[in-house]
């Protein structure tokens, strides 16, 4: 593929299906109950999902649970292998391989050394018994550092950016709040300035106010470091805030996308309407 | 019997050297009756090697009934199945080398050894080889035609993945690249 | 300090092993290995089972050369066995053919063909008992039972399960069976590789692991003997490969299916689970009962691992089950370690801060 | 009863000579192998001792070694079994050897091109500390991912101020495969970087062999700021030969119980003692 000006991720005609298919699902444009196939029961989890995200930019990606949203985010970080489609990264190889069809070895060279993950739940993105410091090391050290001294500075230096004590640094986070915990998520996912970062829910089932902080921190890193973030979340309100550009799902499928205000301003699709109208 | 033990013993000495420094030469070879169309220290190989544990492909008719007989190895017709591919240089084709098994990254040992028979190791094209086993770099000339190491090349170019090649000439001298050698022909 | 590192390390050890050669046996009380086959039958069937060799004379042999140490014993055969080439292999053999000493079903008060209660230290008081003699006058044992089957082709209890629709037969698996003596286990393990490290399995650590499994720390639960029996099972080689076998003997065997009330999940039906029973298997050389009735029971945990117990995992169970395996490590321990144990004591120094 | 040559049958011989010859195509990784049983026990060399029965011939002249010495329990019962299946010469000098097999030390004398070490293995997993599983390890190893060996070093480092492994330290392998080096003392890790002859490492009860071939990398982990260091025995002189810059063994005076340290090659010290001019 042709390397675009200022892409940085781009994902082409991505599905992911539990079930072998049959020749009626198939076709594009075979209705389907929700992401169903009525033939043969296959689940269609996403379905035919393009877009690019550009350098620097956040990309919302809103839906409701069963939408497919974290389903795309899975496959995008290699959680699941995804059944169909292409997916290109300008920083592995300035975009010429399908790095879907990649090794698993050279997979998780990708997500050591170009991406970050947030996860919903800190569980999946933490070591909960190792201290926040090694967290951060781990990271480092899988993206290829090894200095002690620098890696202990950095880590300083983003646990002190989402506020946690250096005090604790030392500490398991196992024993933090979950507001902390998510912190310490961000800090480590930060901590090798990747130059591209997933954020899954990672704001649901935190208090509102801890919410607003991490809002702000997410925010605040992007303004700063230049990332481009790709954020899924079933909350609008968030994706408003955050970024600039949305895509909505349905069922597997994009179903509306464009510059996240004309979204609020106009939405197309009667379950887009549903959504902006709720958050007014 | 106890020859045989003897024999065997001493060929596989050979191969563990000529694997642990990749572009040197050995003749060896032992005595005993060749009815296939190889040379003898490709028999000698096939000898020390083969038993009904491994399966192996080789082209001409009358060798795969004797490699069986005297090993009780498998012939699979199946080249992507062999464990070892016994062939002369002018039976390789592209289609045999891309169906040759590179192993998985868990397993990379479940991979195709390749015993292929050249004209000559001494003569022909000059390769300059380096990687392990090697101290700076080892020349070698043979004539073993270089699109055969560019497809080798490919096979091997995500490590561990790959193939281990033991090239033979008629003169019985043999000369080994595994995958970890990286080739350059001048 | 240093008993390796003086010179005479040959010597020393030499007279070591003379020692012990020595010390062995007590003048005029030897035994041969005769009787220890007369007599020791269990423990022969527990050494053949371990070793996975079936020779009642060499395992004999073995026990006397052990003093009756079982791991000795295993060891000694298994030793034995690896210089032993593989000439042939065995058709495919069935168990309804064995001809049947004893079996008998927990799950039925009576089943087609009969208990067959056979010769069994089962019911015996465990009295310790000093007019022990053999060869008394008394053979109640061979009385024949009264039943209109033959012995070599009795029906087995999970056909009746399965007439009756609450067992579902496996599809027949017929490809070549992984041998773990001739490849290494590989991760997931297959089922034949898990059966064979099973009947290979020290009795002991088999039993103890099975005892896990249903206690607490898996199924949980009391698995139904379909059927012990023990019998002796006519083998056959079939050298030209042409369907042409030949007998070549008999060798005794302990087979138990346990039957495992489970859940069947349904395809795409109405109801979501249904009950069913699924079977673990147990099959050992000799008369082993309670190794192979454990064995079924880990066969079951390891072939359908819902639980995450440690008796579901197989690497836990089929890594630390072999009797050679297991005592080789821990007895190695015993051998010097003094550069290794160097090497430690130069970190411990350096966190203390230096030689003091 | 009637032995084979070298104790073992020859399919078995087949087996562990082709997947030496993988190991030795494939450097540091370990090749698992259909390990027979041996007369000695599993644990006490059965790996390496497989190696040696499968290599061993008539023109050999072998040399067996435990904790440096050629008079050890376990190298005198090695040595035996060896000689009693084939007949084959002995020698307890380095240089004279064709083949030597090793518990725990690398000789001092260095390799010759065409030697062969084959050292005797425990642990061959370098990752079993941070993961119990084999299947796991396996996976680690398959993508390359060591992040996990690393982090324990870190740890150790953030705990203690410095590296606490000890014998059997981890070493990465013609930059791919991290790999356990056997029970050998730090300071012979050196020792296997760059060597001439060829080192093969053997472990029975786990049933893998793998190699290091002459002329191949060998770094052991460590950080740029707090290097490999060997077991220090600066200013130590052997009270039986005078040598220095030799492992040591550490004695006491059972009289004075005054500390004292002796050249743990035992081999190499009588040759040293026995060379004109020498130090003693």
């Amino acid at each position: 593929m042709k390397q675009k000006e200022n892409i940085t991720l781009s994902v082409k005609n991505v599905s992911k299906l539990y079930g072998d298919g049959c020749a009626y699902c198939a076709e594009t444009d075979a209705v389907l109950d929700k992401n169903v196939c009525p033939e043969c029961r296959t689940v269609h989890a996403c379905r035919d999902v393009s877009f690019d995200l550009h350098s620097g930019e956040i990309l919302g990606i809103v839906g409701e649970s069963g939408s497919g949203k974290s389903t795309l985010m899975k496959m995008l970080y290699f959680d699941q292998e995804a059944s169909r489609g292409s997916y290109h990264i300008s920083d592995y190889d300035t975009s010429q391989s399908n790095v879907f069809g990649l090794s698993s070895q050279a997979k998780r060279q990708i997500r050591n050394e170009i991406l970050g993950m947030v996860y919903q739940n800190p569980v999946y993105g933490l070591e909960m018994d190792f201290s926040s410091m090694s967290n951060i090391a781990e990271k480092l050290i899988a993206a290829g550092s090894r200095n002690v001294g620098e890696m202990t500075g950095t880590g300083d230096h983003f646990l002190d950016k989402v506020n946690i004590p250096l005090n604790r640094k030392f500490d398991p986070p196992i024993n933090f709040s979950g507001g902390m915990q998510q912190r310490v998520q961000i800090a480590k996912a930060l901590s090798n300035y990747p130059p591209v970062l997933l954020l899954d829910e990672v704001t649901t089932g935190l208090d509102l106010s801890v919410q607003a902080d991490v809002l702000e921190l997410i925010k605040e890193i992007q303004r700063e470091m230049g990332i481009s973030m790709v954020v899924v979340s079933h909350d609008l309100a968030i994706i408003r805030m955050l970024c600039d550009r949305t895509m909505v799902m349905l069922n597997g499928e994009v179903i509306e996308a464009g510059i996240t205000d004309q979204i609020l301003e106009d939405p197309q699709h009667a379950y887009t309407q549903q959504l902006v109208y709720s958050i007014l | 019997m106890t020859t045989m033990v003897h024999n065997t013993q001493k060929h596989y000495r050979e191969l563990v050297d000529l694997f642990s420094r990749p572009g040197e030469v050995r003749i060896s070879t032992f005595d005993i009756p060749n009815f296939t169309n190889f040379p003898d220290a490709v028999l000698a190989t096939v000898l020390t090697l083969f038993d009904n544990e491994i399966t192996f492909y080789t082209q001409d008719q009358k060798n795969p009934g004797e490699f069986q007989t005297l090993t009780g190895g498998q012939f699979s017709e199946n080249l992507s199945e062999a464990d070892y591919v016994v062939v002369k240089e002018h039976e390789l084709t592209e289609d045999v080398m891309r169906s040759l098994k590179t192993g998985t990254l868990g397993s990379p040992e479940k991979s195709a050894t390749l015993i292929i028979e050249v004209d000559s190791i001494g003569e022909g094209r000059k390769y300059s080889l380096k990687g392990p086993g090697i101290k700076t770099a080892n020349e070698i000339e043979m004539t073993f035609d270089p699109k055969w190491m560019i497809h080798r090349m490919e096979l091997c170019s995500e490590f561990p993945l790959g193939i281990d090649m033991i090239l033979i000439d008629r003169r019985n001298q043999l000369t080994v690249i595994p995958r970890t050698t990286i080739t350059e022909v001048e | 300090m240093g008993y390796v590192a003086v010179k005479g390390g040959t010597k020393a050890i030499q007279a070591s092993v003379d020692m012990y050669k020595n010390k062995k046996y007590i003048p005029g009380m030897e035994i041969s290995a005769e009787h220890v086959k007369a007599n020791m039958n269990q423990l022969i069937n527990q050494v053949m089972s371990e070793a996975s060799l079936y020779d009642r004379e060499l395992a004999s042999h073995a026990i006397k050369q052990a003093e009756g140490n079982m791991e000795e014993a295993v060891f000694l055969l298994r030793a034995h066995r690896s210089t032993l080439p593989r000439l042939y292999y065995s058709t495919v053999t069935n168990t309804r053919e064995m001809f049947v000493e004893r079996r008998v079903s927990a799950s039925f008060k009576d089943i087609p063909g009969g208990q067959i209660l056979g010769a069994s230290p089962d019911f015996t008081h465990r009295l310790l008992d000093d007019s022990v003699t053999y060869g008394s006058e008394e053979t109640e044992g061979d009385i024949p039972p009264d039943y209109n089957y033959e012995l070599n082709n009795l029906p087995k209890v999970i056909d009746y399960l399965e007439s009756e629709g609450l067992f579902t037969k496996e599809p027949e698996d017929n490809s070549t069976p992984d041998d773990i003596t001739k490849r290494s286990i590989e991760f997931p393990s297959s089922r034949s590789e898990r059966l064979q490290s099973l009947t290979r399995g020290q009795t002991g650590a088999v039993t103890s692991l099975g005892y896990v499994e249903i206690r607490g720390y898996g199924y949980s639960s009391h698995p139904n003997i379909g059927e012990v029996r023990v019998g002796q099972q006519p083998v056959h080689i079939d050298p030209a490969g042409d369907g042409d076998a030949y007998y070549i003997g008999d060798v005794e065997l302990t087979e138990v299916e346990a039957f495992m009330p489970a859940d069947e999940a349904e395809t795409a039906g109405e109801r979501a689970h249904e009950k069913t029973f699924k079977i673990g298997y147990g099959l050992t050389f000799g008369q082993n009962e309670t190794k192979t009735i454990a064995m079924s029971v880990l066969d079951y945990s390891l072939s359908h691992p819902a639980e995450a117990s440690p008796t579901a995992d197989d690497e836990f169970v089929l890594l630390h089950i072999d009797s050679v395996e297991s005592t080789g490590f821990i007895s190695h321990l015993k051998l010097p370690h003094y550069v290794t144990f160097q090497s430690v004591l130069d970190r411990v120094r350096q966190t203390k801060g230096g030689r003091d | 009863m009637k032995q084979n040559y070298a104790f073992l049958d020859e399919n078995s011989k087949k087996e562990i000579r082709r997947k030496t010859l993988k190991a030795i195509a494939i450097p540091g990784y370990q090749v698992p192998f259909a390990s027979r049983e041996l007369p000695i026990a599993r644990g006490w060399g059965t790996g390496g001792l497989q190696l040696t029965l499968s290599l061993v011939g008539q023109s050999d002249t072998v040399k067996v070694i435990d904790q440096g010495s050629d008079e050890s329990v376990n190298a005198v019962n090695i040595r035996k079994l060896i000689q009693d299946t084939t007949d084959v010469q002995d020698t307890i000098y380095t240089d004279a050897a064709t083949l030597i097999q090793s518990r725990h030390r690398i000789p001092e004398v260095p390799l010759k091109p065409y030697q062969i070490l084959v050292l005797q293995v425990p642990l061959p997993e370098p990752l079993r500390p941070v993961e119990p599983s084999e299947r796991i390890t396996k996976m680690l190893h398959a993508d390359r991912e060591y992040s996990g060996a690393w982090l324990r070093l870190f740890e150790q480092i953030m705990k203690y101020g410095s590296i606490t492994d000890d014998a059997d330290y981890p070493v990465l392998v013609n930059g791919r495969y991290v790999m356990a080096p056997s029970p050998i003392p730090r300071f012979d890790n050196p020792k296997m970087e760059n060597n001439d002859g060829l080192i093969l490492l053997g472990a029975g009860r786990e049933k893998k062999i793998y190699a290091v071939p002459p002329y191949t990398k060998v770094t052991p982990l460590a950080f740029e700021d707090y290097p490999f260091e060997v077991e220090s025995f600066d200013g130590i002189t052997c009270r039986e030969s005078g040598l220095t810059g030799v492992y040591m063994d550490e004695l006491v005076n059972e009289e004075t119980g005054e500390t004292y340290y002796v050249t743990n090659d035992t081999s190499y010290m009588l040759e040293e003692m026995n060379k004109e001019g020498s130090v003693r």
